[in-house]
């Protein structure tokens, strides 16, 4: 399963000009308000016809403006969840979420939708109409219409951003689980760093309807250019980990960064190689290794790259191992500190500064 | 003016002495509007029962009725049979329907059942007859050869030239076909005007369009 | 029904019938095709669009005699299209119950089409997009989405076009004359009655029952579109 | 238009004009009253709600004479209602533009109130809820919201209504008459035309005419509505 | 300008039992979805009338079940954003951001329009169809449209869900302006731990149409039951600070927890008080005072309380000078560092680990 976009379109006042490759697992578009990202994600569906350019789904045109393909939605086998829920009005729940299947003429598959309807709290909300939801209940609907239509490829706009911190929890390892075992494609629009990272092996980062950055997570988030676009708080660096042991206190003891790691239970068996995300703004610099701190993870590190922010940060790039870790810490402490390229010192991060919704397995 | 004038009457108001302003519509909404008060000076109704009934409303001033004007009830096809026998008209209809007025409601439907009652046809008839909301229309059933045959006035088969009489109908097989005016002002031109209709002049003109005089 | 027999007399009932039979047909034939014309009307963008509008509006403008009158000679027994009718499909329209309901469906035409594009109009395409992207064929989308979505409309037309049927008398007494028993509607019947001096009360008793006929529809109309509205999948 | 008046003959042309007239004055005049009707029929729940509904479709029901009929027993100037309005207002109705305007008006009645009904159903309240709280008065939510919102529907009405006025021949000639000059209108004299053999020509002069200007009111409204859905503020 | 609010009100099995006053300034109401956010909102909004209960705006009562007292939503001089953006559609923007002023016959604000029309960002988009807008465009376009309103009471249900970090950060101080220079009572619907503690003077927390606990957000946040509301990682201490200085290189320094703080650029007087929320995961634990460090914020504090968590961690409650922290560490640093009761040490906060939108001016 992927997805190959390389379009042009223009709307009065907005050039639409992007171009990239999502492979099976999640692709993430992430980029500000008004970027493209809808625009993108509705050119694949085939509800827009962008201007000039080509689509292909797994490896079959569905748009090309050069030969007039342009292959409707109905047959491209995708899953859609809109921005806006657009649940049917005049049908309950339940028919909106048999929608799909009846429609693909598939036989029911009980199991699934009992699945998935537990999964997004969906239960008591059957029987009712769309008008008599919550935001976040439509969007949960919408959400779980989709994927009972078993896309091939899925595509969601924003899906969680109604929704509260628990229930996204809820849902994210079962997006997860989506993207290892089913082999599907999913391109996953969403403002949430912590949802990006944990989810997506892949972003494509749009300004302006263009593509300002695209390749892998960690690329992208430990990246010290993308730093303007994430905002000051998201800046991170991603670095993959294997699990050693899981120790009865709950701690499971993880190495990466050449160093050895203890963070809470992590969802991995031993031997599993995991995505964490730190970001800058959770590590410490210490010149000695620090004693009789809570901090159990310190890591040790090389100054590679020193880059003054606006205002009074500045980042600090780190080579630890064949990994590197970025630190957000301020001006004053550098100087206080007299760090300079090449020097070696230890990086402290706190176990739990490493979220559980930045862990990707 | 009874909507069945049209024609010969604005030949007729073309030397009329004074300036006339015809309402051409079907007697009965004519005869209930002059009850509720239009502003008619003569009332011609292709129909007597419509007079009397406005008669007896008594709703205007003056009123003044008089026979005006006779017809003859014809038989009319599209095209010329020299030999043509009423009498096998069921046969001929076949699957065809003859078309007259509404045998109740349209005078010359009235008088068509009438003759056709007294000659012994109406029974045998009965299911190939069309009714119209007019006699023109049956006229024009004829004239577009949806029907083959119609029952309609002598004046009407005249005016049409793709109709052909196929058949007079004798005035005793049916109640005298009368024209009725009624005078309902007694302005001085509503006087004049009404001895206009009567003088000579103007009788030829209607006799011309196959009209006859009342018989005294 | 005895009483209603007596109550209006052999004709008139036979009246009442044949027009509530008329409508029926008029407003049920009508309908598939008023869905498809309003369709093209809405969401086809062709050469001869405008015409067709022009077309579908004509029965509303012009006085019914003409539309009778054009009805006559087309699709007379004389004319090209009623003969071709009659020698393919046996199908006889002149001087027919068939032929009223034609007239009746004909004038009622303009009014159901408008009903269903206004309301073809306001169905939100995101949603036809929606079931697209769920795999929902054209005309699946149609079926599910658009037409419930649009029912209160097509139930206003229908019964727009319905009570046209029974009050339509022009069109229809031009076409196919007024044969009681056969042709006269219930309209019919009440013009020729009213042409007769002192007939008013029996036309009046037609006037009631046709009255009541038209409140059994629009009432069953309302309850229909109220139920369309709150959804009834 | 002088070829026009040579193309109509004096009587005709004269009969175009009063029909544009009667038509304009009828769909202008019953605009605001079908506004009001629509809004207590899809929004105020009152005893007699029904029974409105039931009255607003009865022109459409009744044979066209049976209209005119009533109308000239209620507003005739011997007329309870006619003479009232007579002696307090000085408003001659019987016989008079003005009553065709009145029969017209009422004819199309039905038509507009079911398109701007539809339309009304298709307002999403909201759009009005949004307009309260923001501090709009109920008179400004629609005057700003409802009504451009449901425009397409009353352009429908309106175009309907008109076009009914321009056919509209039944109750018209029923109630005042076919005077030329005065109460003539295109469809009367096309009525009164059709009677005379020979003068089919003529008649379809005039139903050409009356075509054409239906023509014009139906392309002016599709312009209009589609002006309006994509907004005229 | 206040709301007091004591409704109840059923749907087809949903009870909502409300009951909380609102004063002058943000009260943010936090909840799951379906928890009965939007309904309390559209209670207040007047766009609903609760089955039973009284709402009083500013003291007047506008609504009262027992009295059958319901003022018209014109006539209750208030703002909503709502959850969908329910723009005009047949409106431009323009006129859409007009509407409010017009309807209220309000003169024409050129100025605080302008002002608003550039924070949003909404300058090229002010003559566009709603329809031609994307999701976060449509919301901010709402957002405006209700501000230029100036109401009394502002109503925002999840105003900022679909906007990106950078456009929130632009958005965020301006609605901290509002709530401490208008003089308005807000009530501010949001599922984001940041945005409520950055805004919020006080926290009603929804539970299945119940109120589960309300009061300012220091104590509704920094109650360590809260804990299980809020999730892991957004448990955290508010505690206030005092600005002492500007310095040069764009630090602010202040003192509050009985230390001396220094916090990237405060936008705040000197002398100001100013509440900062410190989260309970940047919280490091030190025997000794650290030294050659990058974090500049080390607090002496004693240990008031500690507590076990579910999973590996613990939090421990620090007081320090009249204020407390909490931290959060796992089990096996506190064994390790022998963590007591009364022991005093110190907390170490790396300055930007006080996050900007932390920061309640
Ligand atoms: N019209 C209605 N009929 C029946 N139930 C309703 C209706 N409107 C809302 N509800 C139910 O009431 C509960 C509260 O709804 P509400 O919209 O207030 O939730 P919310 O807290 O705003 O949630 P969200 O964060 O998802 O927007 C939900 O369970 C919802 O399903
Ligand atoms: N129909 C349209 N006509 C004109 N401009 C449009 C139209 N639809 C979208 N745009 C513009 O195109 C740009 C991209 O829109 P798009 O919906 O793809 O943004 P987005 O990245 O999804 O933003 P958001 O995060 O706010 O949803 C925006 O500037 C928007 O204003
Ligand atoms: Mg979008
Ligand atoms: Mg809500």
């Amino acid at each position: 399963m992927s997805v190959t976009v390389d379009i042009a379109h223009r709307f009065q006042g907005f050039d639409l000009n992007v171009s990239f490759h999502a492979d099976e697992g999640v692709t993430a578009l992430f980029g500000p308000s008004g970027a493209g990202k809808t625009t993108i994600i509705q050119s694949v569906a085939g509800l827009l016809s962008p201007n000039a350019g080509q689509i292909k789904i797994n490896g079959r045109t569905v748009f090309d403006s050069s030969t007039s393909i342009n292959l409707a939605p109905q047959k491209r086998n995708l899953g859609y969840v809109f921005q806006e829920a657009r649940l049917f009005p005049h049908m309950s729940v339940a028919r909106n979420l048999s929608f799909g299947p009846r429609a693909r003429g598939q036989a029911l598959d009980a199991a699934y939708q009992d699945q998935i309807v537990a999964m997004l709290g969906l239960d008591d909300l059957l029987e009712r109409r769309p008008s008599a939801l919550s935001g976040g209940e439509k969007q949960r609907v919408a959400l779980a219409r989709a994927l009972l239509s078993k896309p091939e490829i899925l595509l969601l706009d924003e899906p969680l951003a109604a929704l509260d911190a628990a229930r996204k929890e809820d849902i994210l390892p079962y997006l997860e689980r989506l993207r290892d075992h089913a082999g599907i494609a999913m391109l996953y629009v969403s403002h949430s760093v912590s949802e990006v990272v944990r989810l997506a092996n892949q972003v494509v980062l749009l300004k302006d309807g263009k593509v300002a950055q695209t390749g892998s997570v960690e690329e992208v988030f430990s990246d010290t250019r993308a730093a303007s676009v994430l905002g000051l708080r998201e800046t991170g660096a991603v670095l993959r980990a294997k699990v050693i042991a899981h120790h009865p206190d709950g701690l499971t003891e993880l190495k990466g960064g050449g160093a050895v790691l203890h963070l809470p239970k992590v969802a991995a068996q031993t031997g599993d190689t995991v995505r964490l995300r730190i970001k800058a703004t959770d590590v410490m610099l210490s010149l000695s290794r620090p004693e009789g701190i809570s901090a159990l993870n310190v890591i040790k590190a090389k100054i590679s790259d020193l880059r003054d922010g606006q205002g009074p940060g500045m980042l600090v790039r780190l080579q630890c191992g064949e990994d590197h870790l970025l630190a957000r810490i301020t001006r004053r402490s550098a100087k206080a500190m007299d760090l300079k390229l090449g020097q070696t010192l230890f990086a402290v991060v706190k176990s739990v500064s490493v979220a559980q919704a930045d862990i990707g397995t | 003016a009874a909507a069945s004038l049209r024609g010969v009457l604005d030949d007729v108001n073309q030397g009329a002495p004074t300036q006339v302003t015809v309402s051409y519509a079907g007697s009965a909404a004519l005869a209930r509007q002059i009850a509720q008060g239009a502003p008619a000076d003569v009332f011609l109704s292709a129909n007597t029962r419509w007079v009397a009934w406005l008669q007896d409303q008594g709703s205007t001033n003056t009123f003044t009725s008089q026979d005006f004007l006779s017809n003859t009830l014809v038989l009319i096809g599209t095209t010329d049979q020299p030999d043509f026998d009423l009498k096998t008209l069921p046969d001929l209809l076949d699957n065809d329907f003859l078309a007259i007025g509404h045998d109740r409601s349209v005078p010359a439907g009235i008088y068509a059942r009438e003759a056709l009652t007294s000659l012994g046809l109406w029974e045998s008839l009965a299911g190939k007859i069309l009714q119209t909301d007019n006699v023109r229309a049956a006229l024009r059933l004829v004239a577009l050869g949806e029907a083959p045959y119609a029952v309609t006035y002598a004046t009407d088969a005249i005016a049409d030239p793709r109709v052909t009489v196929l058949h007079r109908f004798a005035p005793q097989d049916h109640s005298p076909i009368t024209y009725r005016l009624a005078n309902l002002s007694d302005a001085a031109e509503a006087e004049a005007y009404v001895n206009y209709l009567f003088s000579p002049a103007t009788r030829q003109i209607f006799r011309e369009h196959g009209f006859q005089d009342v018989p005294e | 029904m005895s009483w209603l027999a007596e109550f209006l007399g052999p004709e008139g009932f036979a009246a009442m019938r044949l027009s509530i039979w008329v409508s029926l047909w008029a407003t049920l034939l009508s309908l598939p095709l008023a869905l498809w014309v309003a369709h093209l009307l809405v969401r086809k963008r062709f050469w001869g669009r405008e015409l067709l509008n022009i077309v579908v509006h004509l029965p509303l403008v012009l006085p019914p005699v003409v539309t009778g009158y054009l009805l006559l000679v087309t699709f007379g027994r004389r004319a090209p299209v009623g003969q071709f009718l009659e020698q393919s499909f046996g199908l006889l329209l002149a001087f027919r119950w068939t032929g009223a309901a034609l007239a009746a469906a004909i004038m009622g035409f303009p009014l159901m089409v408008r009903a269903i594009r206004l309301a073809l109009e306001s169905v939100d395409p995101k949603l036809e997009q929606a079931a697209a992207t769920l795999g929902a064929s054209r005309a699946r989308i149609y079926m599910t989405v658009t037409l419930p979505l649009m029912l209160p409309g097509v139930i206003a037309g229908a019964v727009l076009a319905f009570a046209k049927a029974l009050g339509e008398v022009g069109a229809t007494i031009t076409f196919v004359s007024n044969i009681p028993g056969q042709t006269q509607t219930l309209p019919s019947a009440i013009y020729a009655m009213l042409q007769i001096p002192g007939e008013e009360p029996m036309a009046f008793r037609l006037v009631i029952v046709s009255t009541l006929i038209a409140v059994i529809a629009l009432v069953v109309s309302e309850l229909l579109a109220r139920r369309a509205r709150n959804g009834s999948v």
